[in-house]
C-alpha cells in the first residue's frame, strides 16, 4: 500500500516534472524542471530497491548533467522573459508520432510480457556484485567506454587549447 | 642634463617669466607643454602638486616714482586671474621644488594639461577642473571628480556662491542662521 | 616615458563565441573599498577589463573651508583628513605654516612631534596590513591584533593631546601642551613592547602561502610609472625607488636620528612588497622611537608666536612623509588672519592615479588587494 | 512495508533532525566564542538565561539570534525570481539533513527499541552521500541566480565551480577507504576500524584524510575556501539578498552540511564510534561519533581564524593540479603498497605453517611468539572464523614484539613500506607545489642608509 | 626548502597561543567590559544625566584624566552665575570651527563676588552634535572661563533639541574641574595666578609710571611756576 502510494506519487511529480521542463518558457525553470523529474526517477529505482542505480541517477544527472546544464545556460545571453525561448508547435507531429511509437513499439510488448500479477521481488543486487560484473564479462565494454569518454575529453580539451593558440598568434602578428 | 634650478629654465626659455614674489616660473601659455616636456627631460621626475588659485579682479594701489621724481599711489585695476600650480621635484637629484604657474584668465579659463607629461597631474587636473572650472586642453579624460557630474559652477572660486543650502537642517537655534546670513559668523 | 594610456585589455574574443561583460559598481557601500570609494567594474567571469574609480562622496570642501577661518582653525579640520594619522596632518599643516612666519620650533616640541609622528607611522602601517590581510579574506584576525597595538598608541595620544584620533595637537611653533607627567615612560615601555609584537605579526602573515600566493605577482607598478604618476610613501619605496623625504627634506630634525629606509629593487613592485615595506618601515619607527625617547630634552613646549597669526603675504609649500606618502599643503597668504590658499596635497588620492593600470587584467579579488595595498583613506581622497 | 518500518524510520531520524539542529546553535556559540578568542576579544557574554542577569558565557546569544531571525522582514528584492528564492534555502536545507541519516551513528534508544540503528542501512551509503551532497551546489546556484543581483550571481557561479571541482578530490580519497574495506556502506566501513585500526593510521590514509578533509572544507565553503560569500569582494556572495528567516535556514544548512562531511570524514578514517572505553556505556559510540565531529569542526574554525582566503583561479588550480593528482597518486600507492604487504602476509602466513606443519613445534627449540603467529596465519586464512587481514597484522605485530623471526622480518617491510609511502607522498605533494607556484616565496629587501 | 604548508602552520601556532594567552593574559584582550546598565532609562535631553560630579567618571576604562569631550563652562564656586568666569566676549564663538556655540550677552552688567560688574552669557548653548571636540575655544578664551570636560554619555532620542546643551547645564565648579583633569587643572590655575600677578604687576607699574609722571609733570609745573614767580 504504502509502495503504490509512494509510486504513484513519484511517478507524478516524474511525469509533471517533464511536462513542465518542455513547456517552460523560462530556461532555468525548465532545468530545475528536469531535475525535478531526475529526483523523481531517482525515487522510482529506490523503491525497485536499485539503490546504486538511484545514487548514480543523482550523481550523474541532478549532479553533473543538470550543472552543465546550467554552466550552458549561463553562457546564453537571453535566460528569463518573455522572449527567452520561442516553443513553437511546429513539427509537433513528429514529436507525437515518434513518442507513439515508442509506447507502442517498446513499451507495449514489455508491458504485455511482464506478469503484472506480482509485485517487483526484492532482488538485493549488491554492489560488489554489480562491479563484479562490471570487471568480469562487461569488462571489454567498460574499458571502451572508458577510451570513448577519455578521447572526448582529450579532444574538448584540444579544442580548446586550439582557440588559445590561435589568440597567441593574432598577438604575435 | 643641465643644472636643475629656473635659472635654466629661464635661459632656455626667455619668454618664461620669474615671479620674485611667489618664487615661481609663470609659464606662457602657448608652449606649456613643450617647457614641461624639456623639464621632465632635464630631470625634473616628479611632479609633487597640482592646484588652481583663483584671484579675482581687483584695485590695486601702487607708489610709483612719475616722470617729475615725485612718488605719487596710482589706482589700477588687476585683472582677474587663475593660476594653476605645479610643484616639481627631482626623485633622481632628490632637489625641488621648481614652482611653475600657467596663468589664465577668469572667463573660459584653459590651460595645457601636463598630464601627458606627468601621469600625477591626471587627477589633480581633474579636481582643479572640477573646482575651478579651468579646461585642460590635451587631458585623456576630463570629468568632474569631486562634485557629482550634474553639478554647477566652480565651488573653489571665489566668487562664487551656493545655490541654496541643500544640506540645511533646523538647528535648535534659528536665530544662529540668521546670524550667518547677515554675515556675522564666517562659515 | 609617455605613460598617458593605459594597456588596453583586449576581450578575449573567440569565432562564434561572444561572452558579455558584467559591470558592477563596487561600492560606495561595499566591505572592502574602506569607506565610500566607488570602482565601476566590468568583468569578463572574474577578469577585470575595465575599472574606474568614482570619488567625491566625503567632498567637504576642506580647502573652501579653510580659506574661511583663522589659521589656527582649520588645524582641527585637518585631522579630519586622514583621520588616522591626525598626528603628521597636524605636523605637514603647522610646517607649512611655519614656514610662513619663520618661527623657532624649541627643542623638546621637535623631539615630540618626531615622537607622536613616528607613532602615528606605526598606528597607521599596523592598522593598513591588518586591513589589506583582511581584504585577502581573513577574518578580521589580524587587524584585531593590530587594533589592539593601535588602541594603546591611541591611549597615549589620548593622555598626550586628550583625544585618540582627532589630536589636534600641533601648534604653530610647537605643541599644543606638554606631555603629561609619566608620558615619556609609558611610551618607552610600549616602544620596548612593540617589536616582539611585530614578530608575532610577522610569524603569523609573512610567510602564510595563501599570502604569498595572493599578493606576489598581483598589482605590479613599475619604477618609471611610480615615479611619473606621482606615488609616494611606502607604495614608490615598494616599486624600487629610495625617496623618503625624512631622509631628503629632513625636516624637523630627522637628519639627527640613524635610520634606515627600506625600498625593493624595483623587478616586481607588487602587492607583496607594498605590504612588506610596511612591515619593514615600521621597524626602523621603533629605531627612530627609541632614539628620540632616550635624547629628548627638557625645555619649552611652544616658540614665540603672536597670538593673532597673520604672517606676511607670501607663498609656501610644506611637506612630509607622512605614512601613506608625501602630505603637502601649499598656503598663500595675504596679510590676512585668514590663508588666501589653502591646498593639501593628498597622498591617498594621488596614489589612486595609478589604480585602474595595476588592477586591469587581474581578477576582482585582486583588485580589491591591490586598493587595500594602495592604502587609503577616504576623508583625504576626498577632502 | 508496514506501520512498524514507518515507525523505526522516524524513530531513527526524528533524533538526528532535533539533535544537529540544537548542535548547530550550540557550535554558532562555540564557533563565535573560539574566533573571539583567537582574535583576543570576549566573544558574547551578556545573553543567558532570559529574564535574569545570569550570563551563561553568553550561551542564549544563539537563541536570541534565532528569535531575531524569525521576526526579522523578509525582504525579496523586486527583480527576484520569488519562487526560486524561496526554494533555494529550504533545497539547501533538506540534502544536508538527508546525508545526516547516512551517517553510522548509534542511538541506544534505537538499538533497545527494534534493532535498527540507521535511518538507512543502504548497501551503497557513501555512494549516496556523495550524490546528495552535490545537490547544495543546485542550492546555491538558485539562491545566486534568483536573487537578481550581481554579487549573488558571481557567488553562486563561484560555488558551483568550486563544489563541482573539489567533489573529485573528496570522492577519490574517500575510494581510499572504499578499497580497504571492500564495501560502500558506512556500518561495514565503521566496523572495519574498531579497535583502533583506523584508517588515518597509514601512509595514504593519513594523505587521503587531509586530501579529504581539504575538500571538505571547500564543499562546504568554509575559509580558506569561502569564496562563494567572499565578503571583502562580493559582499555576502549567493546570500546577500537574504534576510530573516530564508538567511537563518542558509546558515542552518551550512552549518548541517559541516557536520555531515565532518561525520563522513569521522566515518571513513577516523574509525566513527570508536575509541577509548567504546564499551563502557551504550552511548559512548555516539558521544565518540559527535565528539570527533566536534574535533573537526574546532579546526575548521581555527583554519577560519587564521588564514585568508585563495583566489579564484588558485582555488582551481588547487583543485586540479594539486588535490587530484596527488589523491589519483595516493591512490595508486595505496593499492600498490597494500598488495606488497599482503602479498608479504600471506608469505609469512605461509611460513609460519609450513613450520608448524613440518615438524612438532613443541618438540624443538620453540621460537618465542609463535603462538601469536599461528594466531595471525589462521585469522588471515580464515580457519578462525571469519577471514580478516586486518586481525591478522595485528597478531604479527604481537608475535614479532614477542621476538618471532618471520613476524620481524614482516614488520621490517611494513615499517618500511609505511615510510617510503610517507616520503613519496611528501615529495609528490611537494613537487605538485613547487609545479603550481613555484615563484612564490618570501623576499630579501634592500636599505638605504 | 621550506616545509609544506610550513607558513600556515606558523600562523597558526601564533592564532593558537593567542586562543589560550587570552584566557591568562589580561592585556592581550582588545575589549574591556563595559559597565552596561540595562535597568538606566535613556534620558530625553543631555540635562537629565546625572550631574554628581562621581558620577561622571563612572567607567574610568574609556575616560582617563586627559581625555577631552566637550566644553564646559567653568565657575569658582558657590552660586555657579555669581562666580562664572565668562564675560560674554563671544571670542569663542567668533574662533569655533564647526560653529556650535551660541552666545546672548547680558544687557546689564551684575556685581560679582569679587565686587566688579561684568557682563555675563544670558544665554550660552553649546550644539554638542555639531561640536567637533577641538579645544579651540579653550585656547582663545582669553578669561580661562571654557575647558574641556570628559562626560561621554550623552546619547539621547532627540536628534535637535537633545544634544543642545544649555549655559546651566554647562556650569562645573573649577572644583570638578580639578577633579576630572588634575594637572591641567593645576597648570592653568598657577598660570591664572601668574598673569594675575603680571597683571597687576604691569597695573602696578603703569600707575606708579603714572605717578612718577604726574610727579614729574608736577614738579615741572612747580618749576616752571617757581621760574615764573622768578621773574
Amino acid at each position: 500500500m504504502t509502495q503504490e502510494i509512494t509510486f504513484w506519487v513519484l511517478a507524478v511529480i516524474a511525469v509533471l516534472g517533464a511536462l513542465v521542463a518542455v513547456r517552460r518558457r523560462n530556461l532555468i525553470h525548465g532545468v530545475f524542471a528536469l531535475m525535478i523529474f531526475f529526483a523523481a526517477l531517482a525515487g522510482l529505482f529506490l523503491l525497485l530497491m536499485a539503490e546504486f542505480i538511484a545514487a548514480v541517477q543523482i550523481l550523474v544527472y541532478i549532479g553533473a548533467v543538470g550543472i552543465l546544464l546550467l554552466f550552458a545556460i549561463m553562457l546564453t545571453e537571453r535566460v528569463t522573459g518573455d522572449d527567452a525561448r520561442d516553443i513553437t508547435s511546429r513539427g509537433s507531429f513528429w514529436g507525437w508520432a515518434a513518442a507513439l511509437a515508442v509506447l507502442v513499439f517498446l513499451l507495449l510488448p514489455a508491458i504485455q510480457g511482464a506478469d503484472l500479477s506480482q509485485t517487483a521481488q526484492p532482488i538485493n543486487p549488491s554492489v560488489k556484485a554489480l562491479g563484479h560484473q562490471m570487471m568480469d564479462p562487461y569488462v571489454v565494454t567498460l574499458e571502451v567506454l572508458a577510451l570513448l569518454l577519455t578521447a572526448a575529453l582529450i579532444g574538448a580539451v584540444a579544442a580548446s587549447q586550439g582557440g588559445e593558440k590561435k589568440k597567441e598568434d593574432t598577438d604575435d602578428a | 642634463m643641465s643644472e636643475l634650478s629656473h635659472e635654466s629654465l629661464l635661459k632656455e626659455f626667455p619668454e618664461a617669466q620669474w615671479d620674485e614674489a611667489a618664487g615661481a616660473v609663470i609659464l606662457p601659455a602657448t608652449n606649456a607643454r613643450t617647457i614641461a616636456e624639456w623639464l621632465l627631460a632635464s630631470g625634473w621626475d616628479y611632479c609633487s602638486n597640482v592646484t588652481g588659485v583663483d584671484y579675482l579682479e581687483r584695485e590695486v594701489k601702487e607708489k610709483i616714482t612719475n616722470d617729475a621724481g615725485e612718488t605719487e599711489t596710482v589706482t589700477r585695476t588687476e585683472p582677474g586671474r587663475i593660476d594653476v600650480v605645479y610643484h616639481l621635484y627631482s626623485i633622481a637629484n632628490k632637489t625641488g621644488p621648481l614652482v611653475i604657474k600657467q596663468r589664465t584668465g577668469r572667463e573660459g579659463a584653459t590651460a595645457e594639461s601636463l598630464t601627458p607629461v606627468w601621469r600625477s597631474c591626471d587627477l589633480q587636473e581633474r579636481e582643479v577642473y572640477d573646482l575651478f572650472g579651468v579646461n585642460f586642453k590635451g587631458h585623456p579624460d576630463q570629468r568632474r571628480i569631486l562634485m557629482w557630474d550634474e553639478f554647477e559652477g566652480h565651488p573653489m572660486r571665489r566668487d562664487y556662491t551656493e545655490p541654496f543650502d541643500y544640506e540645511w537642517e533646523p538647528t535648535p537655534h534659528a536665530e544662529i542662521l540668521e546670524k550667518h546670513q547677515r554675515g556675522k559668523v564666517i562659515i | 616615458m609617455s605613460t598617458t594610456a593605459a594597456p588596453n585589455y583586449e576581450l578575449l574574443q573567440q569565432e562564434g563565441l561572444e561572452t558579455s561583460l558584467l559591470e558592477i559598481s563596487m561600492g560606495p557601500h561595499h566591505p572592502s573599498t574602506h569607506g565610500v570609494f566607488r570602482m565601476d567594474v566590468k568583468l569578463d567571469g572574474e577578469t577585470v577589463v575595465e575599472l574606474k574609480p568614482v570619488f567625491g562622496y566625503l567632498h567637504r570642501n576642506h580647502e573652501k573651508l579653510a580659506e574661511n577661518m583663522s589659521y589656527l582653525s582649520s588645524m582641527p579640520f585637518t585631522d579630519r583628513l586622514d583621520y588616522f594619522n591626525s598626528m603628521t596632518n597636524n605636523w605637514a599643516y603647522a610646517l607649512a605654516a611655519e614656514q610662513l612666519v619663520e618661527v623657532e620650533v624649541p627643542e623638546r616640541a621637535e623631539y615630540l612631534r618626531v615622537i607622536m609622528a613616528e607613532l602615528t607611522r606605526l598606528v597607521n602601517h599596523v592598522t593598513l596590513v591588518g586591513f589589506f590581510v583582511n581584504d585577502l579574506g581573513a577574518l578580521g584576525t589580524p587587524l584585531m591584533y593590530a587594533f589592539r597595538e593601535r588602541e594603546k598608541i591611541l591611549d597615549l595620544f589620548e593622555q598626550a593631546s586628550g583625544a585618540r584620533m582627532m589630536c589636534n595637537y600641533f601648534r604653530f611653533g610647537g605643541l599644543r601642551n606638554d606631555v603629561p607627567e609619566g608620558w615619556l615612560d609609558r611610551t618607552r615601555e610600549l616602544v620596548d613592547r612593540f617589536p616582539a609584537f611585530l614578530d608575532e605579526y610577522e610569524q603569523l602573515l609573512s610567510e602564510n602561502e595563501i599570502i604569498l600566493s595572493r599578493t606576489q605577482g598581483v598589482g605590479n607598478l613599475s619604477r618609471e610609472l611610480a615615479i611619473n604618476a606621482g606615488i609616494t610613501g611606502p607604495m614608490l619605496r615598494a616599486s624600487g625607488v629610495n625617496y623618503d623625504l625624512r631622509k631628503v627634506d629632513a625636516y624637523g630634525i630627522y637628519d639627527r636620528f640613524k635610520f634606515r629606509v627600506p625600498y625593493t629593487d624595483g623587478d616586481t613592485g607588487d602587492c607583496y612588497d607594498r605590504f612588506m615595506i610596511r612591515m619593514l618601515e615600521m621597524r626602523e619607527s621603533v629605531a627612530i622611537l627609541k632614539q628620540a625617547l632616550a635624547d629628548i630634552p627638557e625645555g619649552d613646549i611652544i616658540g614665540k608666536v603672536s597670538k593673532v597669526f597673520k604672517p606676511k603675504p607670501g607663498e609656501t609649500y610644506g611637506r612630509i612623509e607622512g605614512p601613506k606618502g608625501e602630505l603637502g599643503f601649499y598656503l598663500i597668504a595675504d596679510g590676512t588672519p585668514k590663508p588666501y590658499r589653502y591646498r593639501v596635497r593628498p597622498p591617498s588620492l594621488i596614489n589612486l592615479t595609478v589604480l585602474r593600470e595595476m588592477c586591469l587584467g587581474g581578477k576582482i579579488a585582486d583588485a580589491v588587494v591591490i586598493l587595500g595595498s594602495i592604502d587609503i583613506v577616504l576623508g583625504e581622497v576626498d577632502r | 512495508m508496514s506501520f512498524q518500518l514507518i515507525i523505526d524510520i522516524l524513530i531513527a531520524t526524528v533524533p538526528l533532525l532535533v539533535i544537529f539542529p540544537s548542535l548547530f546553535a550550540f557550535t554558532t556559540w562555540m564557533e563565535r566564542k573560539a574566533l573571539a578568542r583567537i582574535q583576543n576579544r570576549i566573544g558574547p557574554n551578556k545573553i543567558g538565561v532570559p529574564c535574569t542577569r545570569v550570563s551563561l558565557f553568553g550561551l542564549g546569544q544563539p537563541a536570541a539570534d534565532g528569535i531575531k531571525m524569525i521576526f526579522k522582514e523578509d525582504i525579496v528584492p523586486r527583480g527576484a525570481d520569488k519562487l526560486f528564492h524561496l526554494l533555494a534555502p529550504i533545497l539547501a536545507l533538506i540534502p544536508a539533513m538527508l546525508i545526516l541519516c547516512f551517517l553510522p551513528l548509534e542511538f541506544p534508544w534505537g538499538k533497545f527499541m527494534s534493532g535498527k540503528v540507521q535511518a538507512f542501512m543502504l548497501d551503497s551509503a557513501v555512494i549516496f552521500f556523495f550524490a546528495i551532497t552535490g545537490l547544495n551546489t543546485l542550492a546555491i546556484f538558485m539562491a545566486g541566480w534568483a536573487s537578481r543581483n550581481k554579487y549573488s550571481l558571481l557567488g553562486g557561479m563561484r560555488a558551483v565551480a568550486q563544489m563541482v571541482s573539489y567533489e573529485i578530490p573528496l570522492v577519490l580519497s574517500a575510494v581510499i577507504v572504499v578499497m580497504m574495506v571492500g564495501s560502500l556502506n558506512a556500518k561495514e566501513i565503521a566496523d572495519a576500524q574498531s579497535g583502533f585500526n583506523w584508517f588515518v593510521f597509514s601512509p595514504w590514509g593519513l594523505a587521503a584524510f587531509i586530501v579529504f578533509f581539504i575538500a571538505a572544507l571547500a564543499e562546504t565553503n568554509r575559509s580558506p575556501f569561502d569564496l562563494p560569500e567572499a565578503e571583502s569582494e562580493i559582499i555576502a556572495g549567493y546570500f546577500t539578498e537574504y534576510s530573516g528567516f530564508k538567511f537563518a535556514l542558509f546558515f542552518l544548512g551550512e552549518y548541517i552540511a559541516m557536520f555531515a562531511i565532518s561525520g563522513l570524514a569521522v566515518t571513513l578514517f577516523l574509525g566513527a564510534g570508536d575509541g577509548p572505553f567504546v564499551d563502557a556505556a551504550p552511548w559512548m559510540p555516539a558521544m565518540w561519533f559527535i565528539a570527533k565531529i566536534f574535533g573537526l569542526i574546532a579546526v575548521m574554525i581555527w583554519l577560519r581564524g587564521t588564514l585568508p582566503r585563495l583566489r579564484v583561479d588558485q582555488l582551481m588550480a588547487f583543485a586540479w593540479k594539486f588535490l587530484l593528482p596527488l589523491s589519483i597518486f595516493n591512490i595508486l600507492l595505496a593499492g600498490l603498497s597494500y598488495f606488497a604487504l599482503d602479498a608479504r602476509v600471506a608469505n609469512t602466513t605461509d611460513d609460519v605453517i609450513h613450520y608448524v606443519n613440518s615438524g612438532n613445534p613443541f618438540a624443538g627449540v620453540p621460537e618465542l611468539g609463535t603462538n601469536e603467529a599461528l594466531m595471525g596465519a589462521m585469522i588471515y586464512r580464515g580457519m578462525a572464523g571469519e577471514q580478516n587481514p586486518m586481525a591478522a597484522k595485528k597478531w604479527f605485530l604481537k608475535a614479532a614484539l614477542k621476538g618471532h623471526p618471520a613476524s620481524r622480518t614482516l614488520v621490517a617491510w611494513w615499517l618500511g613500506i609505511w615510510v617510503l609511502s610517507l616520503v613519496a607522498l611528501y615529495v609528490m605533494a611537494k613537487g605538485l607545489n613547487n609545479l603550481s607556484r613555484s615563484t612564490t616565496k618570501p623576499r630579501e629587501y634592500l636599505y638605504a642608509e | 626548502m621550506s616545509i609544506l604548508g610550513g607558513g600556515i602552520f606558523k600562523g597558526m601556532a601564533v592564532t593558537l597561543r593567542n586562543f589560550v594567552g587570552s584566557y591568562f593574559y589580561k592585556e592581550r584582550l582588545i575589549t574591556n567590559d563595559y559597565d552596561w546598565r540595562p535597568e538606566d532609562k535613556l534620558p530625553q535631553s543631555i540635562g537629565e544625566y546625572p550631574k554628581e560630579e562621581g558620577e561622571q567618571l563612572r567607567d574610568t576604562t574609556t575616560v582617563n584624566h586627559y581625555s577631552r569631550n566637550f566644553p564646559m563652562l567653568l565657575h569658582d564656586g558657590g552660586e555657579p552665575m555669581d562666580t562664572v568666569r565668562c564675560v560674554a566676549c563671544q571670542i569663542c564663538e567668533r574662533e569655533c570651527p564647526p560653529q556650535c556655540i551660541y552666545i546672548e550677552k547680558s544687557e546689564d552688567k551684575t556685581e560679582r563676588s569679587d565686587n566688579k560688574a561684568q557682563f555675563y552669557p544670558a544665554k550660552f548653548d553649546i550644539d554638542v552634535s555639531v561640536c567637533m571636540s577641538c579645544q579651540i575655544c579653550v585656547e582663545v578664551c582669553p578669561f580661562d572661563a571654557i575647558v574641556m570636560n570628559s562626560q561621554f554619555e550623552l546619547s539621547t532620542p532627540d536628534r535637535f533639541g537633545g544634544l543642545l546643551v544649555r549655559r546651566d547645564d554647562l556650569l562645573k565648579s573649577n572644583d570638578y574641574y580639578h577633579k576630572i583633569h588634575p594637572q591641567e587643572a593645576a597648570t592653568r590655575d598657577q598660570k591664572m595666578v601668574a598673569d594675575k600677578a603680571a597683571k597687576e604687576a604691569k597695573k602696578k607699574a603703569a600707575a606708579e609710571k603714572a605717578k612718577a609722571a604726574a610727579e614729574v609733570k608736577a614738579k615741572a609745573a612747580a618749576e616752571a611756576k617757581a621760574k615764573e614767580e622768578g621773574e
